[in-house]
């Protein structure tokens, strides 16, 4: 184990992989040269040159089209967006293109393709530069998404997605860029993909946190656990496809209340799908409905003290988990046992 | 223009011309039957851009192309069986049905696939193109789409990165006068399409798209010029589509004598008569050309009409590549029924096509030893016109 | 009252908002001179002349981008997209731009812009051109989103989103064009948004139907009464920005069952979120967990016997009603009247 | 050069000049203090560029600009409290705070605001244009856009689109050598920047943009001929960043020694020289101005501070022009809280504010009336300099 930072553990995954194959390659707007806006790339130009590290032109559409084409024809490549939010841009070769290319063509070709990126508030700024975006690829039948909360599963993750054979869209947190974490060691240590981490165990309500709310959900189960006398089981599902349902399902089973807790808009997010999922999936087992905290259905403003409550913290996954745990009390109250 | 190619080589272009003309036709006559749905968007009126163009590239060179693409297909030696057996939805038809008119692929044949979506394939092109490069390779990748095309994001973005990053791509856009309805002047402020590269750093050449000498002789210079310098190129091939945008079109935005006009330069009789002219081929050769193309037609419907519907239990596959070892689910559907079929789907051992791309770095160095010396290969086209139809490709 | 198709609804409602008001005006790919792809607006060109019918070139972000210009200026553009598979290039100017200007500006400047276009499948046109994306947009704060399934509908509600301050997603289907119905006349008939219509009355189960599935879902509680002695209420929320979430859950209040029924991709649609929606605020009111129909999760295939069996159809819909109710009875012979 | 325009005008030009740089030297310091938040682009060393154009502007004209575009809110006469009240994210910034440094907005000023996406705000230009000509007027958009930009799909697109509809823009290349950390050669095949509109059917011109003379004679040449001819115009404007790109750019992409070449150009003294040289103005008036802007800024820090941050409950305005007959929810969030918050928001009466474009057809014709004998107007750029600062707009 190695004591490194989410960005560290991402620049180790991609600089062990172009190592290990090198059908590897790296485009993207300002990777080289620069190093990476977020660093993420820092040294990779140095290292492996500016025929597999490719600074590219201001395109996003097309670098992922190229990134398409590249993966058809035997090269396995990794496209930086600068941020989830220009990614808009490139929607067109990413759902219509490296989507659907596989199944189209009856199978013949494959799209090996990473498009990697961050998503998230909390740095001010503004409405064009802070979406999250999950809910929008997990959509699209054809990609694989990967969101990826500790520097364990940055590496271990993107790893994984560079050998898949599948498009992987491959989301990352500006927030979460500077935190450290412990990193197992080794070329071959992955984390495959519809594997969710059950970041914590508890038996009185199970938290679904995505992407940074992985974390987050785990300060607020510590203050359940503290404060309230709740044990909180904390799963992060890593992967949103494939998801590893059953492992929510299970903890759902055990601890008969639901919180979903993503950084998104509410509408549906990444929240509704999972919340659907259980709702339906888990029926019989839930004692109150499934509750959600999500980002607040607005554009994100800049200004602090809005930006600051219009995405999720500690606070209100502690009083959604309550509300849940509080509807059995009410309904064990009025109704007797039958629920 | 420049002094005839060899016999053998002008003779199957004429066959090949001939064959995209009878296979279109053909599959226009389905469609009115209803054995082809969806959109069919037929290049009847551009058969010597198309056979022009592709007989300037190598085997081992790649096409790209748009949902107008059954000749490009055919000229890459895919068989009429699968390329007709596609467009009734067959297991046979060279995307196994899945793609439809709009989207023909077929990897063995470097024929990298058609796209419905208007400068889609621009940047596919770029990044396959970059590939070769990565590999050391000679290899060209030949771009077409159309004039409505050159509008579209994609080209200004695809052009710049390519002449950046010398990419040996030729771009090719077949100026049919019309994007849909809209004829040239009323959608490109610059109408001289040879030129919309300069300011991206693409030089511009053009060529007599009803013409499939000129249209060889200037891809076969852009083609070689792409492969020497690798860089870009961009080819404006000036053609008419005969037949309307795609079969529902009433065609109200040109009048019938403009159609008139242009159908009296059709390129295969025009073509045709000058071989004949020559003394390349005779009236009765000629004749027999065209019967066999439409021999090969039949046989092409023949074989569509035999070929099954995929079944059922194969909408899931192909989705993904799916790997066993993964516990989760790739499609959570909610029936469980569904949810059942994508978990069988997970643990079912792996197609063996899906390894083919896999391959191509191998099989280019094979091709490339093979092909560095050989020059134009016209073996595709003959073999597409000999060949039994083989499977889904 | 008039019959007329769905399609000669949208061209009635364009000419009259059209004579109405001349700050509208129309931009599309071939909507003039061509009259339409789908022919929606035929006849218009030659009623109100180029300046106001613009035939565009194939670019659909500036298409819609220059709609958001004129649109912050004074007019009210009504930008048709061909298809909504070609929306997936212009992504950045209805997220990133259109439908954030309004909030990240403070409130000075609106963006009453309407983008009308078709979605759906049944037309064997394969994986690039048979998407439905109402998810993806119903989930962006700052837009409105329509989809109307009747010909009166598509009248009313394209004319509200004409008259809108917001900008308006205007999703119709391409399925629909040819359907015929009663269309109120009169040059003031709107469809208010955020109302659904109630299509049938029933005491047994909701079955909520988006764009053309509230179609199949009428005719689905058709059969469920005549083969089953099901009566099911049907409810179209016609629009999903606003949504007219009460009226859903007074039915479902009524009923306990609830089935949601969508053409596009199950994960992440707008079924997950209005299951979500109502498993939450209804939880104690339904019998069984809410059955999803929605479309297969993979690229639409092009040949007619895959794609007929990648999109619910009336059996399928009477199937997960049945089910539901399966379920209560179930319910009730295992545990008593208690749920 | 051209002789030397009014002294009143050039006196103004270097006042301005010299309060844009004065504020984001200030929003700079700030920064660090952490009294602004997110991104914070400087367009330090660009100064001549943004005074040069802008003041080629009639008040009826519009501009738009990126998120690097404190400058352009400033030159359009938006007070610099205002400004600084956005960075620090208060009420009375010029988007009320939600906007923040990538998001200036002055509808009032027909500063169209900044845009946080690379190339987003050119479509949104050709539809202001296209407003204006649809409304028979005769104002000219002024779209800004950095080197980079001209990468992007939407600049070929828009273009192209100007061209062909003939719509009056006046395209502005601000070519400050970098897109980020890439050089101009390393990211656009064609360099001459002026030129990469030509293939697109718009003529190009160049300015020195270091050279706040030469940009408005050249700026006032390009925005005359547009008005006059209403076809779009590409200028290209040659200057440098002197900062870094954002606040956080460690600049190892270009040398120390490029930059001091490039400093040794600072456009504001080599204009204050000229002025001095020319006896337009004497070294006291030169520091007059130099501590009026100081002081400027001063009292905009002072304002901005003084401001209060948004409420929390206004989180939820303006998302959506609210209608209080609609019965459905245009938020549906999940807790009961929030869904309220939503709910009486659709009650709450309309924001005046929301009514402004709707008034602009009649705000413009009375511009219009006003403007068109008026010429040039410098007015907004001295009452920048003197007016209080007013509310959000
Ligand atoms: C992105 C996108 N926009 C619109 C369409 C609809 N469409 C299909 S073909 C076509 C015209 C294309 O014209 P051109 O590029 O000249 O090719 P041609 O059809 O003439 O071969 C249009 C608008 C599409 N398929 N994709
Ligand atoms: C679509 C998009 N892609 C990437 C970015 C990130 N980004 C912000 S500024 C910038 C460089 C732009 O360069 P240029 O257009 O030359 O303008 P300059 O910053 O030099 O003023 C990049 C890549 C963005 N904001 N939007
Ligand atoms: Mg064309
Ligand atoms: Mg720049």
């Amino acid at each position: 184990m190695a004591q490194m930072r989410y960005r560290e553990a991402l620049n180790a995954a991609l600089r062990e992989e172009l190592g290990r194959d090198e059908r590897v390659i790296l485009m993207g707007e300002d990777i080289g040269v620069f190093g990476g806006a977020f660093k993420v790339t820092d040294g990779l130009l140095e290292e492996f040159g500016e025929k597999r590290i490719r600074d590219t032109p201001i395109s996003e559409n097309t670098i992922v089209g190229v990134g398409v084409g590249a993966a058809m024809t035997g090269l396995r490549p990794v496209v930086e967006l600068m941020t989830i939010n220009f990614a808009l841009l490139a929607f067109d070769q990413i759902v219509n293109h490296a989507a659907h290319i596989h199944y189209m063509f009856g199978g013949q070709v494959r799209v090996p393709l990473v498009v990697r990126m961050p998503q998230g508030a909390g740095h001010q700024l503004g409405p064009t530069h802070s979406h999250c975006l999950e809910a929008m690829f997990l959509h699209v039948p054809g990609l694989l998404v990967a969101v990826p909360a500790t520097a364990a599963d940055a590496k271990g993750l993107l790893k994984s997605a560079i050998r898949e054979e599948n498009p992987v869209i491959f989301i990352e947190h500006e927030s979460l860029y500077g935190v450290r974490g412990e990193v197992p060691e080794g070329e071959d240590e992955l984390v495959p993909f519809g594997l969710a981490r059950v970041a914590r165990e508890g038996s009185d309500v199970t938290i679904v946190g995505v992407s940074r709310m992985a974390l987050t959900a785990e300060r607020a189960a510590e203050t359940l656990a503290s404060e309230h006398g709740v044990q909180a089981e904390v799963i992060d599902p890593r992967t949103l496809r494939p998801l590893d349902l059953d492992t929510i399902l299970e903890s759902v089973r055990k601890t008969n209340h639901c919180v979903i807790v993503e950084e998104g808009w509410p509408h549906g997010g990444v929240g509704a799908n999972l919340a659907a999922l259980v709702s339906e999936q888990a029926f019989d087992d839930l004692d109150a409905p499934v509750q959600r905290v999500a980002g607040a259905d607005v554009p994100m403003p800049y200004s602090k003290p809005l930006e600051d409550i219009a995405y999720p913290h500690e606070p209100q996954i502690v009083h959604a988990a309550l509300a849940a745990l509080g509807t059995r009390a009410d309904a064990a109250g009025a109704q007797g046992a039958t629920r | 223009m420049a002094s005839l190619p060899e016999p053998d080589r002008t003779r199957e272009w004429l066959s090949t011309m001939t064959l995209i003309r009878r296979f279109e036709e053909r599959a226009g006559e389905m469609y009115a039957r209803a054995k082809v749905g969806g959109f069919l968007h037929l290049s009847i009126g551009e058969e010597a851009t198309i056979v022009g163009s592709a007989r300037a590239l190598r085997d081992s060179d790649y096409l790209i192309s748009t949902y107008r693409s059954h000749g490009h297909a055919l000229v890459r030696g895919t068989p009429p069986e699968n390329v007709m057996a596609e467009l009734f939805g067959r297991v046979d038809g060279c995307s196994g049905g899945r793609g439809g008119s709009m989207h023909m692929f077929d990897l063995s044949r470097r024929f990298m696939g058609g796209y419905g979506i208007v400068g889609g394939n621009l940047p596919i092109a770029a990044g396959i193109a970059l590939s070769s490069d990565y590999r050391d390779t000679d290899e060209v990748t030949l771009c077409v789409f159309g004039d409505g095309a050159s509008n579209q994001g994609t080209f200004g973005e695809t052009l710049n990165l390519a002449a950046l990053w010398k990419l040996p791509v030729v771009f090719m856009v077949t100026n049919n006068q019309f994007g849909m309805g809209t004829a040239l002047r009323r959608h490109s402020a610059v109408t001289d399409l040879q030129r919309k590269g300069e300011s991206l750093g693409v030089p511009g050449m053009r060529c007599d798209g009803m013409d499939v000498l000129d249209t060889h002789a200037v891809l076969a210079e852009a083609v070689a010029r792409v492969r020497e310098e690798r860089c870009p190129v961009l080819v404006e091939a000036v053609t008419y589509r005969f037949r309307g945008h795609s079969m529902a079109d009433p065609e109200q935005y040109r009048t019938k004598e403009e159609v008139a006009l242009w159908r009296e330069r059709d390129p295969i009789p025009a073509f045709a008569e000058l071989l004949i002219g020559e003394g390349v081929i005779d009236e009765a050769e000629r004749e027999r050309i065209d019967a066999e193309a439409i021999a090969r037609v039949d046989a092409a419907v023949e074989f569509a009409e035999a070929s099954p519907f995929p079944a059922p239990e194969s909408l899931y596959d192909d989705v993904y590549v799916l790997d066993p070892n993964v516990r989760g689910r790739y499609s959570a559907q909610t029936s469980e029924e569904q949810a059942n079929r994508a978990r069988t789907a997970a643990a079912a051992p792996e197609d063996s096509a899906q390894a083919a791309n896999d391959e191509i770095p191998q099989q280019l160095t094979q091709a490339l030893a093979a092909g560095e010396d050989g020059g134009e290969t016209s073996a595709t086209g003959s073999s597409a016109a000999g060949s039994s139809a083989a499977g889904a490709s």
